[in-house]
């Protein structure tokens, strides 16, 4: 029991730290850590789904968070009707006509018996279906980037809501689950195929899965935009400029005594973070009843010992697939949730540390194998990757304090602050881990 | 009484902060004796063996070679003093090939390593055909015969062996005890543990019957074999 | 008299972290200059709030910018830098708390369409300018044929798309639109396809410390191209003091005028920081800027101040250059209209973006030359 | 004829060469990985960064050397500020070493852990960088470019086309094909390479053989200091130092090393060259090649580009999963924990 | 029961099992002995489906289960242990046990989440199993103790006590006497015979102690070098000359000497 008070107690100490913030620098900040610490730790959740409980290494966590956000996209914007009717139809026959292609290619293999001949069929079939693909695809992407490319050109998404599609927030709801399925259906075609490798190949190949995704979204600019970033997406909650702008709003606030401004944006914020909330909680109990479930010992039977987990009857490939995919599809949750909160999708945004590692991090100091633990060091970390910029400069105020004004050394310390932001997170990372080398929260 | 070669005293300690698995117990055994433990699976046969070489902490009782007080030397530091040991698992290093296992025995030897070499092949044929062979490779037997023949190349004063002939087939066991006895009668102590308790009592100096991490019997091994309490209850009738 | 926060958000760490101190400091040495003066807001101070943007990372830029706004109690920011986070900012931060912006580097054309409620301006031209200027530059050269690279974001990106729309509508070719990734460890395979492309020059729409160079140093190495084409990202000393004489006979352009102001700017600047370094320019007037509109509103309160941005930038009025801060302060609170041109004469256009003065730049002898202004 | 051997060059000089060098470059980076994953097991992340921290000392070396009036003639000065950078590394390293990842190695922690504590490190040693000599391009080569320059190459040959090799490319693929003969032998036939390897493997039983741990771990530090200081430089005197870079160098640095077998010098090689010829060769338009090649009817007019170089980092992933698929612990059976 | 023709397996150039075939009779206890690195473990693992084959066919009860993978097996009826312990090791040794029996509802997520009540039921059960084979093993006061902390004999125990826990048609058991003290091991084989006479399950034996082979298997197999060397009873295998030769030998050399 008396673990108990200490894993309450470390949830108390990350509470703390963030009203902390509320009280010393303010409350959007505070509200601002606990949306992305909500968001991170569903991340979290699914990483520890995976590797805590499977032990599978996937590094390849910001292509799928990636692909919720451009679910978000996909859902809640709204379609360019121009850039539908000058190439929409060609870009999507080309994308069936490629899978057509590859499916046939698949179908020949099966299906024929292996020869020269089967080999010479399917490479028959792939470069005329590459030229096939191309010819019509390249034709209707050209077509529809040119539409008014500064603006839009791209396809746009599928919020119907026209000219007031901005009132339409809820489609970004519905994105949600869709950036989940999204994750799922890429974790599935990558399980499929690279499952079977171990440890760190698993994880280097996951790792260029996801910057293959990343390369996707960057450059096929019907899609999404490209690297010119899709901004102004709708939202589940109302926007601050309208609370400001409402006069109920006003009225309550000022009775309140608090500036409408401030309040308004505080009011927004609260409104995601009691969106997140509900996802990080259903998360969060569905993976532990599964986790303190006889599913939860086979998976770890299995992540203890393949084999012998395969020869007590356990369908290993079966079990790791279906893991990939859920852990996969949380983070696609996360991802179109952390897009809506940002309401745009800015591809270069992804980056390994920031999306891949900085998770890990969490589930590793939050304790791996265990949810809360993620939980925990998904708000623990996130609030430190805001706040180590500003305790990076504290630290090197106290180090020049004792130093002339001019001192060549004070001068070259303080110029370079902003280097220290990096640096006290490493710092924090070695102290945390060597104090909990496990984890905050251990796997029981 | 005068002191034994080398003697495990009173030794009482256990796992990180476990239990104590060991309660008191003593194991000893002089330059040319043959020492068999046996006892139960869980009696703590195997920790005692990895208190006197160092790999646990007691924190009751000694361990001394040769009259000098070595509890807490490293166990590298007790290779150097000539002791050798084999564990009972994970006892051969996997991903080196046969032969690079055995010059890993002779680590702190430095002079020529050849000749040892191949006695243990003479010993143990079948590790000759598969000396390139990365020792993960092996089957149980054979891994069981890298271990021992580890072991038999640092040349070492003390010969500690955990099951040594867990899984050989009944020809190489033969050999194994046969080899045992000859080196032993080099002057060298032997300390094993075995399940194969009775042939290893045939050829004990002494045997020590350990239950519960104490010890149970202690005499010759033929005394022990004799005994029809111990035959029954640790020997299988 | 109040201490008015500024804040200064740029990307001291990332992709543009060379570029960045002297731009920060740019704007820090206006700040002191209208704090040396003591006229601004009845004798009100401005203190520098630094952030970090890191050019790249939208959530940790918004993440700083709301913390600026909400705990330091910023009255306005100058930056961000970078077009991506520029946005970002500009929609999820500044427009909610509204917050002035003015960003003394962001040139993507989308920033001029985006809603900003008159929050947002910016010193720098957009490229969709810039990529008409280059076309025009290149023409006069007598280059028809380019090869074109540009770093893969939405800077490159939207300034190679708008040069390459000027470009051929004017008549020349370009062979082949290439992106190239910043801090990429080898641009081997992009010389190679911009070698076998072949062109008279190579437009290297990227960054001087990023992949720009990485590019311009393989193509020189391996003999593809002997002569480039520098747009904005890639005209700094650093080019020269990488590359010397190896660019002889290469161009360019930079937003930037012959007026007086950009000379003693950089004269200003001193030893304390390279005042030709880019941006840097546009970093001072922009901070120039807010603090002017803040004294013609009589407020530091955005909402009043963010109507008078665009008229202390533009005529008519009295002309201010750099060092003058103390002096337009001091004309503005006497009810004088002034008219900002500071070190990159500024004038606002649209919905609050630089008009885009371009400087020709030439390079001959290891050194680069200004050809013309533009 | 003629026609072939302007072909020739054209591929030599923007596929063979850039390729051959690049991956050399890789190769060296890759065995520092390798070495550690070999020996003591766990990802080091912070391995860019420490050859960023080699380079850096290097340079300051060299600054040095060059304010003296010291060099090597046509060769860079850099390499002979190389062994102090690698002191300097070696000293970082082991001093990394006492304070952080001897308590994990006793705790015996898994594997992951060692991993996010090594990034830990590379982020202290990122900012220890940046700190020491700024987040700029910093230059530092001299002596002679070329070991045969394009124009040269032109006016040597008469053909059209030019080839061009660069000193420090050929410094590097040298360099990187000694080390890697030299760590083979030390690992399979020195005693203290044997017993590096006994260690990584069952290191209880390493003790029981009367292997010194921490002398092992000292001399992988130390071997490793070399690597990175050396691979640092090098790479640093090819392109330019800028410590960012070799953040995301580390990217292709693990591939290379994970596509070759984790733990094995020959694979780091193997892949780092598998890595940068999937980069050059299948991004490369074949226009100006054919053009050469087929009679002039023929010549293209588009660029003959499989992919755009867009996805060149997406082709070379893509080729690393197909080796793995059909050899999954890389192309020289590598390890994996 | 279990019938294996002509079957191959090779290591790069090495004939670990080269052309053995025989067959297990159902309701038998078979005894499988030969030489370290006989093929014994590896012929094991081919018919478990550990190892796809070179060549050769396996058959159980007339189906052809060539290749088929472990887990496919498992819920035909067939078990195995390994020869060095696979034990779960951050897991309980109760955990151990109740992993084992297959299609447990629990394993499926959604009754993880909506069937709570019926896996409890479940639960129970299975852990009044465990904890019944754990007393039986007599290592009962380990139950909550991580398996990787288990005795290297307990281990050995642990791989038995798996194969225990659910209803089987032929279990494959690979040295389970190997580390075993010998006293225990008369109890194991006792519940050996018990499990053959009872219930019906067939068994196949690796094992080296031949007096245990002698006390439970009829018939025994001998391997030498991949190939079947002779069959048959115990004494007629003891007697045969080529298996003294090959494995059995004639006893210690120096036996007197020591004394
Ligand atoms: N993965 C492998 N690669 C190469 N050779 C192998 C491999 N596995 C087994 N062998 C070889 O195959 C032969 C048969 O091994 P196997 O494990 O089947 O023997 P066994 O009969 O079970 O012996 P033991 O009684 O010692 O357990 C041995 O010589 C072994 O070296
Ligand atoms: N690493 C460990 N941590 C904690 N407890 C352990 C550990 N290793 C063994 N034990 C416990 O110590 C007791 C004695 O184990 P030991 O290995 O000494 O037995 P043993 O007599 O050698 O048995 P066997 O004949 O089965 O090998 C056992 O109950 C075991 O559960
Ligand atoms: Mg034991
Ligand atoms: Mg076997």
């Amino acid at each position: 029991m008396t673990i108990n008070y200490k894993n309450i107690g470390l949830f108390f100490l990350v509470a703390c730290l963030i009203l902390g913030t509320g009280f010393v620098q303010s409350w959007n900040t505070a509200l601002f850590i606990l949306n992305m610490g909500l968001v991170s730790a569903i991340m979290a959740l699914g990483v520890n789904l995976q590797w805590g409980f499977a032990g599978l290494f996937n590094v390849g966590i910001m292509g799928f968070v990636a692909l919720g956000g451009l679910a978000a996209v996909l859902i809640s914007m709204p379609p360019t009707t121009e850039a539908w009717a000058a190439g929409g139809l060609r870009v999507i026959l080309g994308i069936v006509l490629g899978a057509a292609t590859v499916t046939t290619a698949i179908l020949v293999q099966l299906r024929m018996a292996a020869g020269p001949a089967r080999t010479l069929t399917t490479i028959a079939i792939l470069i005329g279906g590459f030229f096939l693909y191309r010819a019509v695809f390249d034709g209707g992407v050209a077509a529809v980037e040119a539409v008014d490319a500064a603006g839009t050109g791209y396809l746009g998404g599928l919020n119907f809501g026209g000219a007031s599609y901005k009132d339409w927030g809820f489609m970004t709801l519905i994105s949600w689950p869709v950036g989940g399925l999204l994750a799922a259906g890429v974790a599935w075609l990558i399980g499929k195929t690279a499952l079977g490798l171990r440890s760190d190949y698993l994880a280097i190949a996951t790792l260029g899965i996801s910057e293959i995704i990343i390369a996707v979204m960057k450059n096929e600019d019907w899609l999404s935009r490209g690297v010119k970033n899709v901004i102004g997406l709708p939202r589940p909650v109302p926007y601050e400029i309208e609370l400001q702008e409402s006069a109920g709003f006003i009225e309550h606030t000022t009775a309140l005594g608090l500036d409408p401004v401030t309040s308004s944006s505080i009011v927004v914020k609260l409104g995601y973070a009691g969106l997140f909330s509900i996802v990080l909680v259903i998360v969060l109990i569905l993976a532990q009843l599964a986790l303190a479930s006889p599913w939860g010992r086979m998976m770890r039977a299995i992540r203890d010992n393949e084999e012998a987990a395969e020869a007590m009857g356990k369908n290993v490939t079966a079990r790791h697939l279906q893991i990939f995919i859920l852990g996969s599809a949380i983070c696609g949750v996360a991802g179109a949730m952390m897009t809506t909160l940002d309401s745009q999708l800015t591809p270069s945004s992804y980056q390994p540390l920031r999306f891949t590692f900085l998770v890990w991090v969490m589930v590793i100091v939050g304790g791996s194998g265990n949810n809360f633990g993620s939980v925990l060091g998904g708000f623990l970390i996130f609030f430190l990757w805001v706040q180590v910029e500003p305790m990076g400069a504290i630290l090197m105020q106290i180090l020049t304090s004792g130093m002339a004004e001019d001192n060549v050394l004070r001068l070259h310390l303080l110029d370079s602050v902003a280097h220290m932001r990096l640096l006290t997170m490493g710092l924090i990372l070695i102290l945390v881990l060597r104090f909990a080398p496990k984890g905050l929260i251990p796997e029981k | 009484m005068t002191e034994p070669f080398l003697i495990g005293e009173s030794m009482t300690g256990g796992y990180g902060r476990g239990a104590d698995i060991l309660h008191d117990c003593t194991i000893a055994v002089n330059p040319g004796e043959i020492a068999v433990i046996v006892g139960p699976n869980g009696a703590g046969k195997s920790t005692a063996m990895k208190a006197v070489f160092g790999m646990l902490n007691i924190h009751k009782g000694s361990v001394r070679l040769d009259g000098e007080d070595i509890t807490h030397l490293s166990p590298q530091d007790r290779v150097a003093k000539g002791m050798a040991f084999v564990p009972q698992t994970s006892n051969i290093f996997t991903s080196l090939t046969v032969e690079e296992n055995l010059e890993m025995g002779a680590f702190l030897r430095r002079y020529d390593i050849r000749v040892t070499m191949e006695q243990i092949f003479d010993l143990f044929p079948i590790l000759r055909d598969k000396r390139k062979q990365a020792a993960g490779e092996l089957s149980g037997g054979q891994r069981q015969q890298v271990a021992v023949g580890r072991a038999l190349m640092t040349q070492p004063k003390v010969l500690m062996l955990d099951e040594p002939t867990a899984g050989v087939s009944p020809i190489v066991m033969d050999e194994l005890f046969d080899r045992i006895i000859e080196v032993a009668r080099t002057g060298i102590s032997i300390l094993m543990v075995e399940q194969n308790a009775r042939q290893a009592l045939e050829i004990a100096d002494r045997g020590y019957v350990l239950v519960q991490g104490a010890n149970r019997f202690t005499d010759t091994g033929a005394a022990l074999l004799a005994n029809a309490d111990v035959r029954k209850s640790f020997l299988g009738g | 008299a109040e201490d008015i926060k500024i804040g200064v958000i740029l990307g001291f760490t990332g992709p543009i972290e060379s570029l960045t101190p002297q731009m920060g400091a740019a704007a820090e040495m206006a700040m002191a200059e209208v704090n040396a003066s003591g006229a601004l807001l009845g004798g009100s101070t401005v203190t520098s709030v630094r952030g970090d943007s890191t050019c790249i990372d939208a959530g940790a830029a918004t993440a700083v910018a709301e913390r600026l706004i909400t705990s330091d109690g910023v009255k306005g920011i100058m930056g961000a830098d970078c077009s991506g986070v520029t946005g970002a900012i500009l929609s999820n931060v500044a427009l909610a708390n509204g917050i002035v912006m003015i960003s003394p580097s962001a040139t993507s054309p989308a920033l001029s369409t985006a809603e900003d409620n008159g929050l947002f301006f910016r010193t720098a031209p957009s490229d969709a300018r810039q990529g008409v200027v280059m076309t025009d530059v290149l023409l006069e050269e007598g280059i028809d044929t380019v090869a074109v690279t540009y770093t893969n974001n939405d800077y490159g990106k939207g300034l190679a798309d708008s040069f390459q729309a000027a470009f051929e509508a004017a008549g020349g070719t370009v062979t082949i639109n290439a992106a190239h990734e910043d801090g990429k460890a080898d641009y081997s395979a992009e010389i190679g396809a911009l070698a076998a492309a072949g062109g008279d020059r190579l437009v290297v729409a990227g960054y001087v410390d990023q992949g720009g160079s990485g590019i311009v140093r393989a193509a020189l190495d391996s003999g593809a191209f002997d002569t480039f084409h520098f747009p904005d990202g890639m005209i700094s000393a650093k080019l020269v003091e990488n590359f010397g004489s190896d660019l002889d006979g290469s161009s360019g352009q930079v937003p930037g005028t012959d007026s007086a102001g950009a000379g003693i700017f950089a004269a200003m600047a001193g030893d304390d920081f390279d005042g030709t370094s880019p941006f840097a320019a546009e970093s001072y007037d922009a901070t120039a800027l807010i603090v002017l509109a803040m004294q013609a509103a009589g407020s530091s309160d955005p909402a009043a101040y963010k109507e008078k941005v665009m008229e202390v930038a533009n005529a008519p009025g009295l002309k201010i250059e750099p060092g003058q801060l103390g002096l337009a302060l001091q004309a503005v609170a006497a009810g004088i209209d002034i008219d900002y041109e500071g070190a990159t004469a500024v004038e606002l256009i649209g919905g609050g973006e630089s008009a885009g003065n371009y400087r020709q730049v030439g390079y001959e002898g290891g050194a680069e030359i200004t050809v013309k202004y533009r | 004829m003629i026609d072939l051997l302007n072909a020739v060059v054209v591929l030599s000089n923007y596929v063979l060469i850039p390729a051959l060098a690049y991956g050399s470059q890789l190769a060296l980076g890759a065995l520092g990985v390798t070495l550690i994953y070999g020996i003591l097991r766990f990802s080091n992340f912070a391995h860019g960064d420490t050859m960023a921290f080699g380079a850096m000392v290097t340079i300051l070396v060299t600054w040095l050397f060059q304010g003296w009036g010291i060099s090597l003639g046509p060769l860079p000065t850099a390499l002979l500020a190389i062994p102090f950078g690698i002191a300097a590394t070696a000293a970082l390293l082991l001093t990394t070493d006492r304070l952080v990842y001897r308590f994990y190695r006793q705790q015996k922690a898994a594997p992951v852990i060692l991993v996010i504590v090594s990034m830990g490190v590379m982020f202290v040693m990122n900012g220890l960088v940046r700190f020491i000599i700024g987040p700029n391009d910093q230059r530092f080569s001299d002596g002679e470019r070329f070991i045969i320059s394009a124009r040269e190459f032109k006016k040597l040959t008469g053909l059209s086309e030019g080839l061009a090799f660069k000193t420090t490319q050929g410094i590097t693929i040298v360099t990187a094909v000694i080390v890697v003969v030299a760590l083979f032998w030390f690992l399979n036939r020195t005693r203290t390479g044997k017993s590096m390897r006994a260690f990584s493997d069952n290191e209880d039983l390493a003790l029981l053989s009367g292997i010194n741990p921490d002398r092992v771990v000292m001399v992988t530090w130390l071997i490793v200091a070399g690597l990175a200081a050396t691979a640092g430089a090098l790479y640093g005197l090819d392109k330019s130092f800028k410590p960012f870079i070799y953040l995301q160098l580390l990217l292709p640095i693990f591939a290379a090393a994970v596509v070759g077998g984790l733990g094995n010098p020959l694979g780091a090689i193997a892949g780092g060259f598998v890595i940068a010829f999937s980069e050059v060769l299948i991004t490369y338009p074949l226009k100006k090649v054919l053009g050469y090649l087929l009679p002039d009817r023929f010549e293209p007019d588009t660029l003959v580009q499989l992919l755009s170089t867009d996805y060149k980092f997406a082709v070379s992933f893509t080729i690393l999963i197909i080796v793995l698929l059909f050899r999954p612990t890389g192309l020289f059976k590598g390890k994996s924990v | 029961m279990i019938k294996v023709e002509n079957l191959h397996r090779h290591f790069g150039g090495f004939h670990a099992v080269d052309g053995a075939s025989l067959e297990i009779r159902e309701g038998s206890i078979t005894g499988l002995v030969g030489p370290n690195g006989a093929g014994k473990t590896t012929l094991f693992n081919v018919i478990a489906g550990v190892l796809p084959p070179t060549s050769g066919r396996v058959t159980m009860a007339g189906d052809d289960i060539t290749g088929m993978s472990p887990h496919e097996l498992f819920h035909k009826g067939l078990l195995r242990t390994f020869q060095i312990a696979h034990e779960f090791s951050s897991m309980t040794v109760r955990e151990n046990l109740m992993m084992v029996p297959g299609s447990q509802s629990g394993e499926t997520l959604w009754n993880t989440w909506f069937g709570r009540k019926r896996i409890a039921d479940e639960e129970r059960a299975l852990q009044a199993k465990a904890d019944e084979v754990l007393e039986f093993l007599t290592v009962d006061h380990l139950r909550d103790e991580k398996a990787g902390n288990l005795s290297g004999g307990q281990k050995k125990l642990l791989e038995l006590g798996r194969t225990m826990m659910v209803d089987a048609r032929i279990v494959f058991l690979d040295e389970v006497g190997a580390g075993v003290n010998r006293t225990l091991l008369n109890t194991i084989g006792d519940a050996i015979v018990r499990l053959n006479k009872e219930r019906g399950y067939t068994f196949c034996m690796i094992e080296h102690d031949m007096e245990f082979i002698g006390r439970l298997c009829d018939p025994v197999i001998v391997m030498a070098e991949g190939k079947v060397l002779a069959e048959g009873t115990i004494d007629e295998i003891k007697a045969n000359e080529q298996v003294i030769e090959a494995y059995l030998g004639t006893g210690l050399k120096n036996k007197g000497a020591a004394e």
